[in-house]
C-alpha cells in the first residue's frame, strides 16, 4: 500500500472508466467488457510488482535446482581440469530466450572466474557474440580476474543451423569438456548437441522454452530448466527489477487463475446439479 | 553372463552410421514391399470426419493451407482427403494460405482433386484466394474484412467478378474452417483470432510436432477435432474410404517406430550394465 | 539519439495501444484503421523485414567471398543460387503473358520460378528436415537414458504414444503387454530385493495368472482396455497430456501477455537492442 | 515426358542425396547443397514477398489502374519507374482492384528505411519499421493469448465434476475420473511454475505431481516428434523411389552410385594420407563425429 503514485493512477483510470460507463459507454464492445476488466486487473498487478521491485522492494524467489547443478558442474570441471562449453542457442538477441541465455552465461562466467576453469562459448550470431563477450568480461571484472578473460572464449562459428551444430560437435569431440550447458532458443539441433555431449560423458545442463525440444533435453541431459523456470532463473540472476517484478506479478496472476478454476468448477457443479441460476461458462466465453 | 553384457556394451558403442543405415533400411523396405496393416481411427480424427459429415450440403468451408514442402508428407494427404470429403458432400470450398509455399501445395491439391477427380468449376464450386503475408494480421483481416485483404484471387482475377464470392465479406460468412497447418502462423492463430472471437467451428490437421500445442484447444472444445500427423491423415483416408500416400506410408512408419523403441531399450540396457559395473569397481 | 531510441519506443507505444484498444472500441473509423490499414501496413512491413533478412544473409556470403575466408568457394555457390532465384523471380518468366502475367508467375505451372521451387527449393528443404529422423534414431540409442523417475515417465509415455499411434500398435495384443509388464516388474523386484527366488516366484505367479485369465476370456486382442496400446495411448493423449500441456499453455499465455504489456508501456526495449 | 521435368528430377535427386551424404560425414556434396539452399531460399523469399505483397498491396495502392484509366496519364514518377521495370509497373497503373491511398507512403517509407539499414552506418534505420511490427504484434497478442490460452483454458478446465450422467471410470470416454485428472494435472502443473514461495509441504507435493504431468506431456511431444521426423523421411524416400523409375532414366540409382563412388574414392585417398601422417604425428588427426 506504500506506492501512492501507483494507487493514485490506478484509481484515476478506474474512476474515469466508471464515469464513462455511467455516461452510457458509447463506442464500447459490451461483449468484451469481462476481457477489458481482466486485462486491467492483470496489467496493474504486473505494474505494481515491477514498480515495487524498482523501488528496491525485495521478493522471495524460490531457489532453482538447475542453477545449483550449474555450480556443481563447474566444480567438477575444475577437479577434472577440463573446460566448460556453453551454447547460448542458435537465434539472435531478439529472442527472449537468447537474452535469458546470455544472462545465465554471465552467472556461469563468474563461477569459472572464481574456480579458474576455462570457458568456451561458440555462438551463431554476431550480435550474440558481442553481448556474450560483454557479459563474460563484466563477470570476470566483478570477480577481480580480468587477467583470466580473453575475447576468444566467446567466438563466432557460423549462422547456419546444421553447420553450427557440426562445429560445436567438433569442439566437444576435440576438447572433451567436462560440462556442457545449452541455454537459449533451440530447434532440431538440440538433439545432435545433446547426443554428442552424452557420448563424451559430460555433465549436461539445458535451459529452453522451445516446447518441442524440451523432451530431448530432459532425456539426454542431467538437468533441464523448463520454460518459465529458465526465464525465472535468468530474471533472478539479472537482478533487473522489471524482470523480477514480472516473475512475481505472473505468479500472482497464476494464483488468481487457479482460484478462478476452482471457483468456476464449484459454480459449474452447482449450476448443473442444483440449478443455481448462473452459468459461469457464458461469462468466460468472449467473442 | 558377463559375455552377454560385453556384447551389449559393444553394441552400445557402435558407430552411429550403422544406426543410420538400419533406419534407412527399415523405412525403404516396407515402402517397396507393403504389408497393409489395418488402420484404426482415433476419436479426434473421427470427430473431424463427423463434423464435416454433419454440415448441410452446400456449406461454405474455408480451407487454409499453411505448410511448406518440408512437411508435405504429413500435411498434404490431409488436405487431399479433406478436399475429397468436401467435394463429395458438395460443399463450397474457399482456399487461403498463410504460408507463401502453401499456395503451391494448395494448387497441387486443387489440380488433383478439384480438376481431375471431381471436375469442379472454378468460381462456382471453389475459389483459390491465395497467400497474403502478415501472419496473425492476415487472420484478423479475414475476420474483419476479407474483401479489403483479397481484392484479387491467386490468378489475379478480381474478387467481385467471382460468383461464389457473392455475399462473402468476412469470416462469419463461412460455416466451417479447416486449417492444414505446420506451425506459425497456423492453427493456433486461427483459434485465437478467428474461431474464438466468432464462434465458427473449426478443425485442423497438424504435423506431429504441433499436436501437443493444439491438444488443449481440442479438449476445451475450441476446436472440434484434429488430425495428428501422417497417421492422422491415414486414419482420415480410411474413414473416407480412399487410400492415399499416408496409408501407404503407415507400414514404414510402424516398423521405424518399433525399431526406435528397440533402440531406446537396448541403449538403456547397456547404460544399466555400464552403471552397475562402474559401481562395482 | 532521439531518432534511434525515443521515436521507436514512441511508435511501439502508440501502435500497441491503438491495436490493443481496437479490440474494445466499437467506432467505425477506428475499427477500419485497426482492422484494415494497420494490419495491411504490418503485412507490408513484415514483407520488407523478410526481404531484409534475405539480403543480410547474402551480404554475409559476399563478405566471405571478398575477404576469401575459409570455405568462401561455397559462398560463391550460395550467391549463384541467389542470383538464379532472383532471375527466375524478376527477369525470366519462362512463359508468355497469356499464360501468366508478372506476379502470377510465382504460382503458375510451367514458369522457371515454379521449376526452381519444385526441383530445387522443395527437395532441399524437405531433406534438411528428414535428416533428423536419422539423428533421432541414433540419439534414441545413445542418449535417451532413464536416469531418473522424470525421464522414465517421459520415455514410457513417449514409447506408448509412438507404438500406440501407428497401425502396428493395434495388432499388439493386450495380453502380450500384460506379460511384458509382469516381466519388467520382475526385473524391478530383482533389483530391489536382490533375491533370485523372490523374483522367480513373482514372475511365475504373474505369468500363470495372466495365462489363466487369458484362457478364461479367450484372449481378446483389445480387452482389457487398460492394457491395449491404442486405448492407453488415446487416454494419455487426451487426459494427462492435455493437463500438462494446458498448464504450459496458460504459462506461455501469461508470459506473452506480460511481455506485450511491457512493450506497450515502454518498459521492455530489447527490440532496439537494449 | 518433358525434358525440363526429367532434368528437374535429376537435379532434385542430386540435391537430396547430396544432403543425405552428410550422414556419412561432412563433405563437399553436402556443403554444395547446403550453400545452394541458403542462396536459393534467400532469392525465393525475396521474390515471393515482393510479388504477393509489396507489388500488389503497396504499389497497387499508390498507383492503381482505377485512377489512371484510359483518360488520365500516369504521373511522371510512375512513367520513370515503368521505364526501369515494366514488369513491376505495367503501363496504365497496377490493376489489383485497389483505390488510391497516399497514406501508404508511410509504410513505403518505413520499408525503404528497413532496406537502407543494410548500410552499417545507418543500421538503426530499421528500428522504426521493426518498432511498428513489434507494437502491432504486442497489441494483437496481448488480447489473443489472454483470450485463447488463459481464459479459454480456464473455461475448458471448469467442468461439472459430479456430473451424474458420466460414469466414474472410463478410459477413453469422458468420465469423472478423467475430469479429475485434467483438473488436478492443470492446477499442479501451474503450481510447479510458481516461484515466489518455497516448494515445501503441500505446495511441494503438488508441484511434484505437477512435474509428473509435465513429463507425461513432454513424453507425448517426444513420441510425436519422432513420428513427424519419420513421416518426413518416408516422404523423401517416396520421391526418391519415384525418380528411380524408367520414366526418369533411373535418376536415383545413377546419382546414388556416383555419389557413393566419389565419396568412397575420396575416403580411400584420405586413409592413405592419414596413415602417412599418423606415422609422424599421432593423435593430431581426429575425425569429427
Amino acid at each position: 500500500m506504500k506506492d501512492k503514485q501507483f494507487w493514485l493512477v490506478t484509481g484515476i483510470i478506474a474512476f474515469i472508466f466508471l464515469l464513462y460507463w455511467i455516461m452510457g459507454h458509447p463506442y464500447l464492445y459490451e461483449d468484451r467488457i469481462v476481457m477489458l476488466i481482466t486485462m486491467f486487473l492483470m496489467g496493474s498487478t504486473l505494474m505494481y510488482n515491477v514498480r515495487y521491485a524498482q523501488m528496491g522492494g525485495e521478493f522471495y524467489l524460490r531457489p532453482i535446482p538447475g542453477l545449483k547443478a550449474v555450480e556443481e558442474a563447474v566444480g567438477r570441471s575444475t577437479e577434472m581440469g577440463r573446460p566448460i562449453l556453453y551454447v547460448p542457442g542458435i537465434q539472435d538477441m531478439d529472442q527472449v530466450e537468447t537474452v535469458a541465455g546470455v544472462i545465465v552465461l554471465g552467472h556461469v562466467a563468474k563461477m569459472t572466474a572464481r574456480y579458474e576453469t576455462s570457458l568456451n562459448v561458440p555462438v551463431s550470431r554476431s550480435i550474440v557474440m558481442k553481448a556474450a563477450r560483454e557479459a563474460c568480461r563484466e563477470s570476470y571484472m566483478i570477480e577481480g580476474r580480468p587477467d583470466m578473460f580473453n575475447e576468444d572464449m566467446v567466438h563466432y562459428l557460423t549462422d547456419d543451423q546444421f553447420a553450427y551444430a557440426a562445429g560445436v560437435n567438433g569442439i566437444m569431440v576435440r576438447e572433451k569438456p567436462a560440462a556442457c550447458m545449452y541455454m537459449g532458443k533451440f530447434y532440431a539441433e538440440s538433439l545432435i548437441l545433446a547426443e554428442t555431449g552424452n557420448s563424451i560423458g559430460a555433465i549436461q545442463i539445458a535451459g529452453t522454452a522451445s516446447q518441442a525440444q524440451i523432451p530431448f533435453f530432459v532425456t539426454a541431459c542431467d538437468y533441464t530448466l523448463i520454460g518459465e523456470e529458465f526465464f525465472a532463473a535468468s530474471a533472478y540472476l539479472s537482478k533487473k527489477p522489471e524482470l523480477i517484478g514480472g516473475v512475481r506479478g505472473q505468479d500472482m496472476i497464476k494464483a488468481a487463475v487457479i482460484v478462478t478454476i476452482i471457483f468456476s468448477i464449484i459454480i459449474m457443479t452447482l449450476y448443473d446439479n442444483t440449478g443455481i441460476g448462473f452459468d459461469v461458462s457464458k461469462l468466460l466465453t468472449i467473442r | 553372463m558377463s559375455k552377454i553384457q560385453d556384447t551389449f556394451l559393444k553394441i552400445g558403442s557402435i558407430d552411429r552410421r550403422w544406426i543410420f543405415l538400419i533406419i534407412a533400411a527399415v523405412v525403404i523396405v516396407p515402402l517397396i514391399f507393403p504389408v497393409g496393416l489395418p488402420i484404426r481411427p482415433t476419436d479426434t480424427t473421427k470427430n473431424v470426419y463427423d463434423s464435416i459429415e454433419k454440415l448441410p450440403a452446400g456449406s461454405k468451408v474455408l480451407l487454409s493451407v499453411e505448410y511448406s514442402p518440408s512437411t508435405r508428407p504429413e500435411n498434404h494427404p490431409m488436405t487431399i482427403s479433406i478436399l475429397r470429403h468436401l467435394f463429395k458432400n458438395n460443399h463450397k470450398v474457399f482456399i487461403t494460405c498463410l504460408w507463401p509455399d502453401g499456395q503451391f501445395m494448395a494448387q497441387d491439391a486443387i489440380n488433383q482433386v478439384a480438376k481431375q477427380e471431381f471436375n469442379k468449376t472454378y468460381g462456382v464450386d471453389y475459389v483459390f484466394l491465395g497467400f497474403r503475408p502478415g501472419n496473425e494480421a492476415v487472420v484478423k483481416g479475414i475476420v474483419s474484412n476479407l474483401r479489403k485483404l483479397y481484392t484479387v484471387d491467386v490468378y489475379q482475377k478480381k474478387i467481385d467478378e467471382i460468383p461464389l464470392m457473392n455475399g462473402i465479406n468476412n469470416f462469419k460468412d463461412f460455416d466451417f474452417l479447416f486449417s492444414s497447418s505446420a506451425g506459425f502462423p497456423g492453427t493456433i492463430e486461427w483459434v485465437q483470432y478467428a474461431s474464438d472471437p466468432t464462434g465458427i467451428p473449426m478443425a485442423s490437421g497438424v504435423t506431429s510436432i504441433q499436436v501437443n500445442e493444439v491438444m488443449p484447444y481440442v479438449q476445451a472444445g475450441q476446436m472440434v477435432g484434429v488430425l495428428a500427423g501422417m497417421p492422422g491423415a491415414a486414419e482420415y483416408e480410411a474413414l473416407i474410404n480412399q487410400k492415399g500416400s499416408a496409408t501407404s506410408g503407415m507400414d514404414a512408419q510402424s516398423v521405424a517406430h518399433l525399431v526406435i523403441v528397440l533402440f531406446i531399450i537396448l541403449g538403456n540396457v547397456s547404460f544399466f550394465i555400464e552403471r552397475n559395473r562402474s559401481k562395482k569397481y | 539519439m532521439i531518432w534511434k531510441r525515443q521515436i521507436p519506443i514512441l511508435i511501439v507505444t502508440i501502435v500497441g495501444w491503438i491495436t490493443l484498444l481496437g479490440w474494445f472500441i466499437d467506432q467505425p473509423d477506428i475499427q477500419e484503421f485497426v482492422n484494415d490499414d494497420a494490419t495491411q501496413w504490418f503485412d507490408i512491413l513484415a514483407s520488407f523485414a523478410i526481404i531484409l533478412g534475405a539480403l543480410n544473409l547474402i551480404k554475409l556470403q559476399v563478405q566471405k567471398i571478398l575477404y576469401q575466408k575459409p570455405g568462401w568457394i561455397y559462398s560463391v555457390v550460395a550467391v549463384m543460387g541467389f542470383l538464379f532465384a532472383i532471375t527466375a523471380g524478376f527477369f525470366v518468366k519462362g512463359v508468355d503473358d497469356s499464360v501468366a502475367q508478372w506476379g502470377a508467375h510465382v504460382t503458375t505451372d510451367g514458369t522457371l520460378f515454379k521449376w526452381m521451387f519444385d526441383y530445387m527449393f522443395s527437395p532441399m528443404s524437405a531433406t534438411m528436415f528428414s535428416l533428423l529422423a536419422f539423428f533421432v534414431a541414433s540419439a534414441s540409442y545413445r542418449a535417451f537414458r532413464i536416469r531418473n523417475f522424470e525421464a522414465t515417465l517421459l520415455l514410457v509415455s513417449g514409447i506408448i504414444i509412438m507404438v500406440g499411434r501407428v497401425p502396428i500398435g493395434s495388432v499388439i495384443s493386450s495380453w502380450f503387454v500384460m506379460y511384458l509388464i509382469v516381466l519388467s516388474a520382475g526385473i524391478y523386484i530383482n533389483v530391489w530385493k536382490k533375491d533370485m527366488n523372490t523374483t522367480f516366484v513373482f514372475v511365475a505367479v504373474g505369468i500363470s495368472i495372466v495365462t489363466i485369465a487369458g484362457f478364461m476370456y479367450g484372449w481378446p486382442i483389445d480387452k482389457p482396455g487398460i492394457f491395449y496400446l491404442p486405448a492407453i495411448q488415446e487416454w494419455i493423449y487426451y487426459y494427462p497430456n492435455v493437463a500438462g500441456a494446458r498448464s504450459i499453455m496458460i504459462g506461455i499465455g501469461l508470459g506473452i501477455f506480460a511481455t506485450s504489456i511491457r512493450y506497450i508501456l515502454g518498459i521492455e526495449r530489447s527490440y532496439i537492442g537494449e | 515426358m518433358e525434358f525440363s521435368t526429367i532434368l528437374g528430377a535429376w537435379v532434385a535427386v542430386f540435391l537430396t542425396l547430396g544432403i543425405f551424404s552428410y550422414l556419412y560425414k561432412d563433405n563437399p556434396f553436402y556443403k554444395f547443397a547446403e550453400h545452394l539452399f541458403v542462396g536459393v531460399s534467400a532469392g525465393y523469399w525475396t521474390a515471393i514477398f515482393f510479388w504477393t505483397q509489396i507489388q500488389p498491396n503497396l504499389f497497387g495502392r499508390l498507383f492503381p489502374a482505377k485512377v489512371y484509366g484510359p483518360d488520365s496519364d500516369t504521373p511522371f514518377i510512375y512513367n520513370l519507374l515503368s521505364f526501369i521495370s515494366s514488369s513491376v509497373f505495367p503501363e496504365g497503373g497496377i490493376d489489383k482492384g485497389h483505390d488510391q491511398h497516399f497514406i501508404y507512403l508511410i509504410p513505403l517509407a518505413l520499408g525503404m528505411m528497413m532496406l537502407l539499414s543494410l548500410i552499417p552506418s545507418i543500421n538503426w534505420f530499421a528500428r522504426w519499421g521493426i518498432a511498428y511490427t513489434v507494437g502491432m504484434a504486442a497489441g494483437l497478442r496481448a488480447y489473443g493469448y489472454l483470450n485463447s490460452n488463459v481464459i479459454g483454458q480456464v473455461k475448458g478446465t471448469a467442468v461439472n465434476i459430479f456430473n451424474s450422467s458420466l460414469p466414474f471410470f472410463s478410459l477413453s470416454e469422458p468420465s469423472i475420473f478423467n475430469n479429475m485428472i485434467i483438473i488436478v494435472g492443470t492446477i499442479c502443473g501451474l503450481l510447479y511454475f510458481y516461484f515466489s514461495k518455497e516448494h515445501t509441504g503441500i505446495l511441494g507435493k503438488a508441484s511434484k505431481v505437477g512435474i509428473y504431468f509435465l513429463m507425461i506431456s513432454f513424453g507425448a511431444s517426444f513420441g510425436f516428434a519422432v513420428m513427424g521426423r519419420i513421416s518426413l523421411l518416408i516422404g523423401r524416400f517416396n520421391d526418391l523411389i519415384k525418380f528411380s523409375s524408367t520414366e526418369y532414366y533411373h535418376a536415383t540409382i545413377w546419382v546414388l552410385i556416383a555419389v557413393i563412388a566419389i565419396l568412397g574414392y575420396a575416403s580411400y585417398l584420405e586413409k592413405e594420407n592419414k596413415s602417412q601422417i599418423a606415422d609422424t604425428d599421432q593423435g593430431s588427426v581426429q575425425e569429427e563425429e
